[in-house]
């Protein structure tokens, strides 16, 4: 029961948001699309507002070995099927626009990548913290840092 | 003075209390085993787990008063095993006087304010809020138990419970003429020991142990063990006033018969512990006041018109 | 009135996993909280780049206490989808039985945490009785009780005989019976009534909002169940009921999920009917080729996310897990901020927490 | 009636399982049965082990341990406290050496016993 007609989502967000996006034949079972960091929230906004798709599944990040000074940031997207939205950050600048205020829901996300990534997410309060100890004050646990 | 002494602390005093307590903690939870399929304790249990609390080392949160606290469970203790004292068993009564049921009814509320107590000494978050809910839940079963147990003494003519037990050996039963006020007693006799379902004050999933979260060792053996003398009290109380028709009956048939009366009244407790569930602090009040008091004021308006 | 603060947690007999919640009360009455998760964090993720595919199976499994089977299918279908393999149709008819069972013991073990919580421990009682005989017929077609190891990669580890069917059917149709009676004494039970009616009620915007999956969403009136939605083979050939109910209370979830564990019972036996014969396995290299796979799956709480990376290696360079409970979580504070304090146990069962899954 | 019938359904329910046999398990003190196929202690069939090192490869929980000096010397050990008795072991055995029997694994106060020495061949 697919409800996604990529093309013609492709295309919409390639105009309304003015950006490069390209999609690629990258994840099985999923649609799969490279956006700019920066364009995150306005694709988040169509997404929203003309697609009406806002079940976001999760929010992954992980660093390529080939490519150890970007961290690629993957948002899972669904309506029916799959729809990720791929982005890379360099090391230097971890920084995304929070989207939660479009979705609320994503706030574990943003925080678990935070946490755990170190992450910054401008455009919402300060992030408490949820998984890591109160006291916790070494760099984040899962992003590797060759120096 | 011997005898005294004998009826202090062998019977109907201490150890025949004692002796009930465990009795009833033990057929309480084997027969509520029993409902839910499960096997249940031996016998020995309710006496282990007494043993087990007075061997544990007696700790209480810094800043907390260590002799109120030492204090409270005696004093309710006392005061649970002195009412026992004055309610005859099976018939039996050492000491009576004309106005006995005033005192036992009042020593019988001095657990729930000691439990009260308890719970803002001890200092623990949960202790505090199952101490007002405790005190909340005191002022929603106390006024319909009391007025339920008021028609008995009315239409006995008499405030001691051996009075009104002479009574029903001419008049029958009382149970036939206040159906209403027993159950009543029941529904206030439930609340009074914070037995499921209005265990409110000692709610697990809520406020953990209530008042007797930080309360540890001897002194929790002797919260819990008062709690089942007092349930033993209770419940003799109960069967005198509304049930106390065993001077007809020749002494080993009247014991017989007690011990019955006993027991069907441990099923009650047990079943409707186990089919109920835990009311709201909001739900009981209304309950309380909306329901039972105009109940049991019902039942008295019918006892005084019988009286008339 | 004065306020206090209330810890719940990280142990509270409320709750059987840690997790902690800072409670806001004035009196009987909660007026917010903060929440705090990270007790059983075992970095899963992370263990699971260090070992080989086929030891991941076992790790993956014991994410979870209760749903552990429908984890390990939606990794197994991950790394089969990346290595281009399909399992034989026996096989998926096994998984889907195995989950449908899962859905069966899990909502069972809920009901009786939810009657535990309010204080009706007969039915808690009644309800995990029930459980043990699905228990049962996990046990003996898999050699365990919770963690059965049933899936490997390219299928699943047994085959059914004779035997087992049998076992499966007569308990199946011994189940209905019994669950019937339980889900009988809730849907009449004035008293579970009078304590879940009207607690904490959510709408359908703010499920939307915050991306909630599986029974909740459900019992708010989203109709999405992934099973229909999104299958995996041979869900789109079998034919069940999603439900869904309007309300968005406590009642409305213990309905939903009520309702929902006869509908799997019929899915079992729909299951065992259909079941065609041939092959469990297909042979799975233990090098995996580099790709990406995403899968997802319908568990007893809701969606199971998969995210899959694989470099060439015999492990995997990346597994992003996202589980049910942790949607459910993020709108807990939400739901926890002007209730009863007596209704804080009701809202939490309503979840149907299960810590370990959230923190992985 | 049927309503009144199901508002007592919980009081029939408690009935019934008054006059119903108890479900406990009295294990330690009675039997307890297992499933033929229960995933208990691990066996290993003496003659079929080769020492290959398969199982220890694919065990998750490095719950097996080979000492292997040559082909004909090896010591094949087996850590009941790390296993997590998952049966990948018995899968991975291209030979059918080792296996799980249906007996449970009881808890131990020897310390030794966390050490099971499932195969010893000296040259």
């Amino acid at each position: 029961m697919s409800q996604i007609r990529f093309d013609e989502w492709v295309r919409e967000i390639r105009e309304a948001v003015g950006c490069e996006c390209e999609p690629y034949d990258g994840i099985q079972n999923e649609y799969t699309i490279r956006i700019p960091a920066a364009n995150l929230r306005d694709v988040m906004g169509i997404l929203k507002d003309r697609f009406d798709c806002y079940h976001l599944s999760a929010i992954t990040a992980q660093q390529h070995e080939d490519r150890p000074e970007e961290l690629e940031v993957i948002y899972h997207f669904w309506k029916g099927e799959g729809i990720s939205f791929v982005m890379t950050l360099p090391l230097e600048s971890l920084v995304i626009e929070s989207i939660t205020p479009d979705l609320p829901g994503a706030d574990f996300y943003e925080r678990e990548l935070a946490e755990l990534y170190g992450v910054s997410f401008s455009g919402r309060e300060e992030i408490p913290p949820l998984l890591l100890p109160d006291d916790w004050n070494q760099p984040p646990p899962f992003l590797s840092k060759k120096d | 003075m011997i005898e005294g002494l004998f009826f202090l602390l062998f019977f109907p005093g201490l150890a025949f209390q004692v002796v009930c307590g465990l009795a009833f903690e033990w057929l309480d939870r084997k027969l509520l085993a029993r409902f839910q399929r499960r096997v249940g304790p031996p016998w020995y249990q309710p006496l282990a787990d007494l043993i087990k609390l007075f061997s544990k080392e007696d700790l209480l949160p810094k800043g907390a008063n260590h002799l109120i606290a030492a204090l409270l469970p005696l004093v309710s203790f006392s005061a649970v095993l002195t009412a026992g004292l004055y309610i005859p068993v099976a018939g039996f009564t050492p000491f009576s006087f004309e106005g006995d049921l005033i005192v036992i009814l009042f020593l019988m509320s001095v657990p729930t304010l000691a439990y009260y107590l308890a719970g803002i000494v001890s200092l623990g978050v949960y202790s505090v809020l199952g101490g007002g809910r405790s005190l909340l839940q005191f002022f929603s079963y106390e006024v319909p138990l009391l007025i339920a147990l008021s028609g008995p003494a009315i239409l006995g003519q008499s405030w001691s419970v051996a009075g009104i037990m002479e009574a029903q050996t001419v008049q029958g039963p009382f149970v036939i003429f206040q159906p209403l006020g027993f159950i009543l007693a029941i529904v206030g006799l439930i609340g009074k020991l914070k037995r499921d379902p209005l265990d409110i004050p000692s709610a697990k999933s809520e406020v953990v142990g209530g008042s007797l979260t930080e309360i540890t060792g001897t002194k929790l053996g002797l919260w819990h063990l008062l709690m089942k003398v007092q349930a033993v009290v209770g419940i003799f109380l109960v069967i005198n006033l509304y049930l106390g028709w065993l001077k007809y009956l020749p002494a080993h048939l009247s014991i017989l018969v007690f011990v019955i009366e006993c027991l069907i009244m441990v099923v009650i407790l047990s079943v409707t512990s186990a089919v109920f569930a835990r009311l709201r602090i909001d739900q009981l009040a209304g309950l309380g006041w909306k329901i039972l008091v105009p109940l049991a004021l019902l039942q008295i308006g019918f006892v005084i018109l019988m009286g008339v | 009135m004065r306020k206090i603060t209330v810890p719940i947690g990280p142990q509270h007999p409320l709750l059987k996993e840690p997790l902690s919640m800072k409670l806001e009360i004035s009196g009987e009455r909660v007026l917010g909280g903060t929440l705090r998760l990270g007790y059983v964090h075992r970095g899963i993720e992370k263990l699971a780049q260090q070992r080989t595919y086929v030891q991941n199976v076992h790790l993956i499994e014991r994410i979870c206490g209760i749903c552990s089977h429908v984890h390990t299918t939606t990794y197994c279908s991950a790394v089969e989808a990346i290595l281009g393999i399909e399992i034989p149709p026996r096989a998926q008819y096994i998984r889907a039985l195995m989950c449908e069972l899962e859905r069966i013991h899990s909502h069972l073990l809920w009901l009786g945490i939810l009657a535990k919580h309010v204080g009706l421990d007969t039915i808690f009682m009644h309800a995990w009785h029930d459980r043990e005989l699905v228990l049962d017929i996990m046990e003996s077609i898999s050699g365990g009780r919770v963690s059965h190891a049933a899936n490997e990669i390219g299928g699943v580890r047994f085959d059914l005989d004779e035997e087992n069917e049998t076992l499966i059917r007569t308990n199946i149709s011994k189940l209905h019976d019994q669950v019937s009676g339980v889900l009988d004494v809730i849907e009449n039970e004035p008293a579970l009534q009078a304590r879940t009616r009207g607690v904490a009620p959510i709408s359908t915007d703010l499920i939307r909002q915050y991306c909630m999956v599986g029974p909740i969403a459900r019992a708010s009136g989203l109709d999405v169940d992934l099973r229909r939605d999104d299958p995996w083979p041979p869900y789109d050939r079998l034919d069940f009921n999603v439900i869904t109910h309007p309300d968005g209370d406590a009642w409305a979830r213990t309905i939903v999920r009520a309702e929902e564990t006869r509908e799997s019972l019929h899915l079992c036996e729909a299951i065992l009917r259909d079941l065609p014969g041939g092959d469990v396995t297909v042979r799975a290299p233990r090098k995996v080729p580099a790709g990406e796979a995403v899968t997802r799956s319908e568990a007893p709480r809701g969606e199971v996310f998969y995210y899959l990376r694989s470099d060439g290696s015999d492990q995997p360079a990346r597994l992003k897990i996202r589980t049910p409970t942790l949607p459910a979580l993020s709108l807990l504070p939400e739901q926890l901020s002007a209730i009863n304090v007596a209704d804080i146990p009701v809202v939490l069962a309503g979840i149907d927490l299960c810590i370990a899954c959230a923190d992985r | 009636m049927e309503k009144f019938k199901k508002r007592f359904s919980l009081l029939s329910a408690i009935i019934q399982a008054w006059f119903d046999k108890p479900e406990t398990v009295g294990y330690p003190f009675l039997p307890l049965v297992l499933p033929e196929g229960f995933r208990g202690a691990i066996v290993i069939d003496p003659d079929k082990c080769t020492g290959c090192g398969l199982c220890v490869r694919d065990c998750p929980a490095g719950g097996l341990r080979l000492e292997k000096k040559s082909r004909d010397e090896f010591k094949l050990m087996h850590h009941p406290a790390s296993c997590a008795y998952c049966g990948q072991c018995e899968r991975s055995c291209l030979r059918g050496a080792i296996s799980h029997s249906n007996a449970l694994v009881a808890a131990t106060t020897d310390a030794r016993e966390l050490v099971v020495v499932l195969k010893e061949k000296q040259g």
